[in-house]
């Protein structure tokens, strides 16, 4: 019941924020989201599970199954757990949505009560995503997240806010559609070996051998193959994976600091989450036999996003555009199916969450003090505002990869898992992929420089003052957080490498065709040399 | 007995000449007649075909239409009346505030 | 010609299931509910001609229209068998009863939410008659079962329509309205008679059962050509009720010009009463498998996806939010359609009939609900364009929240049961392998997700006009709308209450 | 003495405890953290001497897993742990040593001169003295790659420590971006070592030397040398991590940061080139140089590269103005040597010049920091002069430091250095690549003569040739203690390898040679010789006495000989620029042969717009689809409204059409008009 219960507070305390007036609503959003910071630790410290929640032999912590209602020949069940993969994720979803609450109280100043009762909202249908085992329930959640998001960025965003919120909205949108068409062409693959939507259930489904049937004209791996990709690109928006990356800079620019924090913490992290669910796990021969081609997506999203980011003026968007270029790390360790692979992108996600977190969360302070992003707009910050300047500067390095921070961490698992990946030029994609770390040096170093130190100035004319209290602890929090999970990483990670063992184990020893998918990748790879 | 190709071939010839009545003329009362020809030409098949089967169901469903159409009528000389005051003309075209 | 010339015997009528006391009339007791509350109100009518007691009017719809949703209810929970009356003209059904439910809840609605938009009009008893007679005539077609009844009961809910569209009669929209919906319709009924008629000549009956039995035992080739023509004919007489393209023109005007709750009352319930003909007559009447030569499944897809498109692309531009709400229900049609045209051999097929049905009815509700705020908006006399619905949420936000609720449902965003109608749609045009459908189904609702949300985006997002003011919060009005948005998001976890009758009823035909 | 060992911890964490408090607590104290800078480094310098005593008793190595990172065992585990052998011993003995004393000069440079921000600053320093000492006891080498990592960020925020200015910010990014180059190999590095060995340990039988021994040897199983010959593979891996090494020991071509990063504090200068940054790089290749020795192209490389090094910096800092970056410069010059002693197998003689080199150089900055204090912060050397009288003190410690440095018998830069070129022409005999290295590496000398006491002599003779000169400031015995210290160890601390001596007197005083040839087997000096000769090919030579002498009085005379050319051209009361002669080689001098350019070139210009490009690419084309795709839509949809042209007729019409066309395409289908 503790899932239920954690919904229902967000969702009870959501409206009853939504309710109230505008003076109450701040501190009350906060008092209410500790609630669930409560649960969610005690659910980690309590938590039971065994194994990966969709393959065999797992058992799940805090599980609940009830019977929905039946879809032709489909049984739906509202169906929550969680296995070592989505606990740490739903924690630091309430973490953020916390932080991201008590960042609000400076810049948000009209419409609270609306905007801290759709925070609440925003979080409960997080976590509905990270706990739901049954397609429909779990569909139901992805998609519910995308009302509070377009309303959050679409009221209290920038100047572009209208466009950035209905760019989001439909083009994400048709991502689930198509993600939802390649889901069900798997599904009637199976034919009537499946007799329910859940997810334990079709995962078990496919790993009998020969469970996908042909549908139509396809031949069963063309429908495996259909389905994957129709999958992979409807999570890839979410991610985002280069090409289908441009509503990101967009929502971030525009979406209010809170909003950002929880975009790019946990939002991003929904389309990698559903990759390792779906994709990699439902069907990891395919994810194999392309494993080049998806990992040139990953490369090419690591060094465009972060030429992309190079190329900024706007701190936040360049935060944005590295975020890009961070999730591309999850994409190569996902698909380099090994422990540290597979682990370490899941621990990238949860590192990303915080760090990304972190760096949007100062941004926004600086913005609310200097009411610009532009570097070009200010200099010598740290000489007025010493501990935001100091948690930039640690944001930055974390995001650097800097060691006994969480990123490092997170990097060096998905490199060496990468590296001993068994598909073809394993090495030589993870060391372009790996370049990544000095191009992040690059556009940080610079930014910093150019925004923290020198002759203080800002070309627009606001007192500048030490920001307040509840703008920094967010900030402390998170660098707290980030060195401890860099120090010992033990914490999480224990838990993500019981859940995803398993799925190694899934791995066929086929050797990745170095077909045209081949030739692709080298080519990328080659590009990634260019670049080098 | 008339072979049933006739009766489809009036009925048909029927039809289309309402049909072409609604299309080409613009005043509301041609176009209700025209209807009415539609209506006929399906009361010819059936009462035809009525004998041609050997069942009277035909013959009852066209006493149907024909108070059907009767309403109709009478509905639609009401439209054409209101038509008629808020345009000051029964031309079909002239109404064309809402369009797109 | 001696083929199926036996007119039903009594001894077909006497070994039914359900012949109680009452004769069996109790099965479609909703309808002669109505019918009484129709004789009810006239009797009112004829009592004060000149009253204007609106309240007791709508009061006595609304009551009536009520028990008849209850009766309904019970007898679609109860799982009363099929039951024929009148020797095989009638059949009540799972199929008639659920469909009988949405026409009456929406009467209900309709009646409810007319209580302040008639406001003290004249003729305010013929409206409510009207109305009442309309929804009479749907529940018949909900449970007609030969192309006679199919045809006279269509008329009882034309003609009514018809004038209800023109009601108010000194607006030129709403004449005109009514004019050219009565041109198409009285076209569209020509059509669909002369199509009845061709049936008939081709088969010699107007019984479903009995057409479909002369089919199945094979008709002569040389009237092959004639039964399809037939048959596409009655397609398109349905077709215009269902307000699908290339008989749709009527729809856009007619809701854009009627008044508010009739368009309500129209998209949803009068388009409800089309699919179900639809459904009864192309799967009794002329199986699939029993048909041969008219390959209607494929009429259907094309009807399917032109109409989607057409109608969601036609929404995307438009100024007016009613008229926007009129082109997203031709839309929606398309979408409807789907349940007819993804019956090919692949689908699991009365999965995909209930998926349309269960459309249908979430749709009563969200689209309903939709129509209804804006007959509060026109209430209010706040305009009609988006712009004019700017900030709308500062001055009323529980309505807004409704209607978002009703937008995002229609879209396909789980804020109701549109959310998993919508995607049962799609899993029925992905299993029965027509892509295209699937398809046309994503890109239009990525479309519609961008029109709904301008209106969300005027209510909420956008600053109010200056002069943006709103007198009174009409009880009726808010009550309706209110009730369809709980509805519409009790759809979302309680589907199950309906989605297994509509399973049953849709295998019913199978 | 077991006890030492389990204090070894202490050693680095100290200091970072000290960290914290001056970071927290700093600006509460009286001196700014810096009193516990000096309690912490202390402590870790006595831990330190008690450990070294401890080695040197025990012999064997100390090995332990302090802390577990991840804890998995299969693939493999990343740890933390601390090895403690004769090298790391002798290494954490300067390292602590030198910061310890920076900490102490720093109360003078800092404090006295009443910087702001000092908790920052001693903060700062700690952190360095933490992670340096933490670098140096690694077990293991992803854990060396951590606190790699670490000295840079400390490197970065030191030299920025002004962050007002604009230099000293600029300064630091470059250090940091062209060291983070670097180590981006060194990460590919460590991460394909993890991936072909499954361990990173440095020490023991399962260590990741060991094992590349035993592949080359065909005895280990389950090494994934990636499909290469294993040979190969090593030299790969060994080239990678090398690259780390030469970022951050400045070797060419990554050696520009090195004299921007003069921009710090002069104390930190001190730290980066003599202890910390600079020394970790050859630490490492020296710390696995197991490794090293398997791969003869390896070593090749880094003998070639350090001895171009050497030369080529050398002749840069010989026409420098500012007294530091000659410093900076020699530094350069000096690393160089240190690599061409490894490079050509001279363990011992590397880590020695290491040793003799962190004395002089931290001496030698720490002069130059007094100096530029009592020139009120002015650092051309053209504007001092007659220091002498002025900085009695200072200057015979400095004179020291320069005499050792250029390598003048018998200060400790003579042995060393000495060594580090006799080892170097033994293998040049039967290799010309090592022969050239050797040749640039002796040419070197002569310029490392010319540039020291060109600047001795125009920063202490002559007369003062400004105001300031004439009255420099003074400064307290907290800045003259660190001073002698070290004036006095660089004076003697090459004593403990005089192997010319030792050639002559058959006496057993290479303490050196005799300290490394205990420990771990896998460790000791000849385990290394024994290696190389079976791996790398270098066969022992025997060196006769002559050529020991011969080769030692080479490179004094040549040290002499620069000395001389810097008497005679600047030992004079009123110097002038002879450098000028030069003409334009000055003006490629001057500019570092245009180094700085090309690398600002790639990393501002080309990426740069590389970038740009892929932003305008981003917003055009791919943004650009995603819009287009909505404004078609929206351009069909208003098409599609067209067709509701509200006259009735044309609907009727429309729609009779599409009755027919239903007709037709079903009739057609269904075969009717058969």
């Amino acid at each position: 019941m503790m899932i239920e219960l954690l919904l229902g507070v967000c969702l009870v305390g959501g409206l009853a924020v939504f309710l109230l007036p505008d003076r109450y609503s701040a501190r009350l959003s906060f008092g209410i989201s500790l609630l669930p910071i409560l649960a969610s630790s005690y659910m980690y410290a309590t938590f039971d599970g065994v194994g990966n929640a969709l393959l065999e032999g797992s058992t799940l912590a805090f599980e609940t199954r009830v019977n929905w209602l039946s879809v032709g020949p489909y049984e739906l069940f509202y169906h929550v757990g969680l296995d070592g993969v989505s606990m740490p994720l739903i924690v630091l979803t309430t973490i953020l949505t916390t932080l991201a609450i008590l960042s609000a109280w400076t810049p948000i100043d009209e419409r609270k009560s609306q905007f801290y009762g759709l925070m609440l909202l925003m979080e409960a249908s997080l976590i509905g995503v990270f706990a739901a085992l049954d397609f429909f329930v779990w569909f139901v959640f992805w998609e519910a997240v995308l009302i509070p998001m377009y309303f959050l960025i679409g009221v209290w965003g920038g100047p572009r806010r209208k466009y950035a919120a209905i760019k989001f909205f439909v083009y994400t949108n048709v991502a689930s559609l198509v993600m939802f068409v390649g889901f069900f062409l798997l599904v009637f693959g199976l034919g009537d070996s499946v007799q329910s939507l859940g997810l334990p259930a079709i995962a078990g489904a496919l790993s009998a051998p020969g469970a996908v049937g042909s549908v139509g004209g396809l031949s069963p791996n063309a429908v495996k193959t259909a389905a994957f990709f129709l999958m992979f690109a409807g999570f890839a928006v979410k991610v985002p994976v280069v090409p289908v990356h441009t509503w990101l800079p967009d929502a971030h620019v525009e979406a209010p600091t809170p909003v950002s924090v929880i975009l790019a913490g946990v939002l991003l992290k929904m389309g990698t989450y559903a990759l390792l669910r779906f994709n990699f796990t439902l069907l990891p021969e395919i994810a194999q036999q392309y494993a080049l081609v998806l990992v040139a997506f990953a490369i090419v999203s690591v060094i465009y996003g972060a030429l992309l980011a190079l190329a900024q003026q706007d701190l936040k968007r360049i935060v944005a555009y590295s975020s890009v270029s961070s999730m591309g790390y999850v994409i190569l360790g996902l698909v380099a199916f090994t422990l540290y692979g597979l682990g370490g992108a899941t621990f990238q996600m949860i590192s990303h969450g915080l760090i990304s977190g972190l760096l949007f969360l100062c941004v926004g302070v600086v913005y609310n003090t200097t009411h610009t992003r532009m570097v070009g707009d200010m200099s010598g910050l740290a000489e007025r505002m010493p501990i935001t300047a100091g948690a930039i500067v640690a944001g930055s390095f974390a995001y650097m990869g800097l060691p006994l921070m969480s990123g490092f961490v997170a990097e060096f698992l998905v490199f060496s898992g990468s590296f001993a990946a068994d598909f073809a030029y394993a090495p030589v994609f993870t060391a372009v992929a790996m370049f990544g770390i000095v191009i992040v040096a690059g556009y940080y170093l610079f930014a910093m420089q150019r925004t923290l130190f020198g002759e203080f100035s800002v070309s627009t004319d606001y007192e500048i003052t030490r920001a307040a209290v509840h703008d920094v602890v967010p900030l402390v929090v998170l660098i707290v957080l980030i060195i401890a999970l860099g120090s010992a990483p033990e914490i999480v990670f224990g838990m993500i490498e019981d859940a995803v063992r398993p799925m190694t184990e899934l791995t066929t020893t086929q050797q990745a065709d170095a077909g045209p998918a081949g030739m692709l990748g080298l080519g990328v790879s080659l590009l990634g040399g260019v670049l080098l | 007995m008339v072979p049933s190709q006739y009766y489809l071939v009036l009925s048909a010839a029927v039809f289309c000449i309402g049909l072409f009545g609604i299309l080409t003329r613009r005043n509301a009362l041609v176009f209700l007649m025209s209807v009415e020809l539609m209506l006929n030409a399906a009361n010819i098949n059936l009462v035809a075909f009525s004998v041609q089967n050997g069942n009277l169901t035909g013959q009852v469903f066209s006493l149907f239409t024909i108070a059907t159409a009767a309403a109709e009528v009478a509905v639609g000389i009401g439209i054409i009346l209101v038509l008629y005051r808020n345009f000051n003309d029964v031309d079909v075209t002239t109404a064309t505030t809402m369009r797109w | 010609m001696s083929v199926a010339t036996t007119i039903t015997t009594p001894a077909a009528v006497s070994n039914q299931p359900l012949q109680l006391g009452l004769g069996g009339y109790e099965a479609i007791a909703p309808t002669i509910i109505l019918g009484l509350t129709a004789l009810a109100l006239f009797t009112i009518d004829s009592i004060a001609p000149e009253s204007r007691n609106n309240t007791l009017l709508s009061g006595v719809t609304v009551v009536g229209s009520l028990i008849a949703v209850v009766v309904t209810g019970w007898q679609l929970l109860t799982g009363a068998g099929s039951v024929e009356l009148f020797s095989g003209q009638l059949v009540v059904d799972g199929m008639s009863l659920f469909f009988t439910f949405i026409f009456t809840s929406v009467t209900a609605l309709v009646a409810l939410a007319s209580h302040e938009y008639v406001g003290d009009r004249a003729y305010q008893a013929e409206y409510y008659v009207l109305v009442v007679l309309a929804a009479t005539g749907m529940t018949l077609i909900a449970s007609a079962n030969s192309l006679a009844t199919a045809f006279v009961s269509l008329e009882l809910t034309s003609l009514p329509s018809y004038a209800l569209v023109a009601y108010l009669k000194d607006n030129r929209g709403s004449v005109e309205a009514g004019l050219k919906y009565f041109l198409i319709g009285s076209l569209s009924s020509a059509v669909f008679v002369y199509g009845i008629s061709l049936v008939y000549a081709a088969t010699g009956s107007l019984l479903f059962t009995e057409v479909a039995a002369t089919l199945s035992a094979g008709i002569d080739g040389s009237l092959t050509g004639v039964l399809g023509i037939g048959v596409v004919m009655i397609l398109g007489g349905v077709a215009f009720k269902t307000a699908s393209i290339p008989f749709h023109f009527w729809a856009p005007e007619a809701y854009e010009g009627a008044p508010a709750p009739i368009s309500a009352f129209l998209s949803s319930a009068s388009k409800a009463a089309g699919f179900v003909l639809a459904f009864r007559v192309f799967l009794t009447a002329f199986p699939i498998d029993a048909i041969a030569g008219v390959d209607w499944v494929l009429a259907f897809q094309i009807l399917a996806l032109v109409t989607m498109t057409l109608g969601n692309f036609a929404a995307a531009t438009q100024e007016t939010v009613k008229r926007m709400l009129a082109y997203s229900s031709i839309g929606h049609a398309g979408y409807a359609l789907i349940a007819l045209g993804a019956l090919t051999g692949a689908a699991n097929q009365p999965f995909v009939l209930s998926a349309g049905m269960i459309h249908l009815l979430v749709y009563g509700f969200m689209n309903t609900g939709a129509f209804l705020f804006v007959a509060l908006a026109e209430h209010w006399g706040i305009g009609r364009t988006f712009e004019d619905y700017n900030g709308l949420a500062s001055k009323a936000p529980v309505a807004c929240a409704a209607m978002s609720i009703f937008l995002f449902s229609l879209a396909g965003l789980p804020t109701g049961g549109g959310f998993l109608s919508k995607y049962f749609l799609l899993i029925g045009a992905v299993e029965a392998q027509t892509y295209v459908l699937a398809a046309g189904l994503i890109i239009n609702s990525a479309l519609s997700l961008y029109f709904y949300s301008r209106v969300v985006k005027a209510m909420w997002i956008e600053e109010p006009a200056g002069d943006l003011s709103i007198e009174g919060y009409p009880t009726g009005l808010y009550a309706a709308i209110v009730t369809a948005a709980v509805v519409t998001l009790l759809l979302l976890p309680a589907l199950a209450i309906f989605s297994d009758p509509a399973l049953t009823a849709g295998s019913g035909l199978f | 003495m077991v006890g030492a060992f389990e204090f070894a911890p202490a050693i680095a964490a100290l200091p970072f405890v000290s960290f914290l408090v001056a970071l927290f607590v700093g600006r509460f104290m009286p001196k700014k953290g810096a009193l516990a800078g000096i309690t912490a480094t202390g402590g870790s310098l006595l831990l330190s001497l008690w450990v070294y005593l401890a080695v040197l008793t025990s012999g064997d190595p100390h090995v332990e897993i302090v802390h577990t990172l991840i804890g998995v065992t299969d693939p493999f585990s990343l740890e933390l742990g601390i090895l403690i052998d004769q090298l790391s011993a002798l290494m954490l003995l300067i390292v602590s040593l030198i910061s310890f004393l920076v900490f102490v000069f720093s109360l003078g440079y800092m404090n006295d001169e009443g910087e702001t921000g000092l908790p920052r600053y001693y903060a700062g320093l700690s952190l360095f003295s933490f992670s340096m000492l933490a670098f140096v006891m690694a077990s293991n080498l992803f854990m060396a790659f951590m606190f790699f990592e670490l000295v840079g960020l400390c490197s970065y925020l030191l030299i920025g420590f002004w962050f007002r200015a604009d230099a000293p910010p600029s300064a630091a990014k470059k250090a940091f971006l062209v060291t983070r180059f670097g180590d981006y190999f060194f990460l590919i590095g460590v991460v394909g070592v993890l991936g072909t060995f499954g361990t990173a340990a440095f020490a023991g039988d399962g260590s990741f030397p060991v094992l590349a021994e035993q592949a080359l040897a065909g005895e280990a199983a389950g090494i994934n040398t990636f499909g290469f010959d294993p040979q190969t593979w090593f030299t790969i891996l060994g080239l990678l991590v090398l690259g780390g090494v030469m970022g951050k020991s400045a070797q060419f071509p990554l050696h520009t940061w090195l004299p921007d990063a003069m921009e710090g504090p002069t104390p930190v200068s001190a730290l980066i080139h003599a202890a910390t940054m600079v020394a970790a790089g050859v630490y490492l290749v020296a710390r696995m140089y197991g490794f090293y020795a398997l791969s003869p192209t390896a070593l090749a490389i880094i003998a070639f590269v350090g001895g171009f090094t050497a030369l080529f910096a050398a002749t840069m800092g010989v026409v420098k103005r500012e007294i530091k970056q000659v410093l900076a410069y020699s530094t350069i010059s000096q690393y160089g040597y240190m690599m061409l002693a490894l490079g050509v197998g001279g363990y011992v003689a590397g880590v020695f010049h290491l040793t003799t080199h962190a004395m002089f150089k931290a001496l030698l900055f720490l002069g130059a920091g007094a100096v530029i204090v009592a020139m009120h912060h002015n650092e051309d050397m053209w504007k001092m002069g007659g220091l002498k009288e002025r900085l009695p003190v200072t200057y015979y410690t400095f004179l020291a430091g320069s005499l050792a440095l250029a390598g003048i018998i018998p200060f400790a830069g003579f042995w060393s250095k000495d060594e580090v070129l006799f080892e170097a022409l033994l293998r040049g005999m039967d290799n010309p690549i090592f022969l050239v290295a050797y040749a640039m590496g002796l040419i070197g000398v002569f310029f490392t003569g010319l540039y020291t006491f060109r600047m001795v002599f125009l920063t202490f003779h002559g007369e003062p040739r400004t105001t300031i000169a004439e009255d420099p400031h003074h400064f307290g015995w907290n800045m003259k203690f660190p001073m002698v210290v070290l004036g006095v160890l660089a004076t003697v601390v090459g004593l403990i390898n005089m192997t010319p001596v030792a050639e002559l007197t058959g006496a057993h005083i290479e303490f050196l040679h005799i300290w490394f040839e205990h420990g771990g087997e896998t460790l000791t000096v000849e385990h290394y010789g024994a290696l190389l000769e079976q791996w790398a090919g270098y066969g022992a030579v025997d060196a006769s006495t002559a050529l020991v002498l011969g080769s030692g009085a080479v490179s004094l005379l040549l040290a002499l000989a620069g000395a001389g050319a810097a008497h005679v051209l600047y030992n004079v009361p009123d110097p002038d620029e002879h450098t000028d002669k030069l003409g334009s080689i000055k003006t490629v001098l001057f500019n570092n042969y245009y180094q700085d350019e090309y690398q600002v070139w790639l990393a501002e210009g080309l990426t740069a717009n590389v970038a740009r490009g892929a932003d305008t690419f981003d917003q055009g084309i791919i943004d650009g689809a995603v819009n287009g795709v909505s404004s078609v839509s929206l351009f069909l949809g208003d098409r599609a409204r067209r067709l509701q042209t509200g006259v009735v007729t044309n609907y009727a019409a429309l729609l009779t059409l599409g009755l027919v066309v239903l007709l037709v395409a079903v009739g057609i289908l269904g075969g009717w008009f058969v």
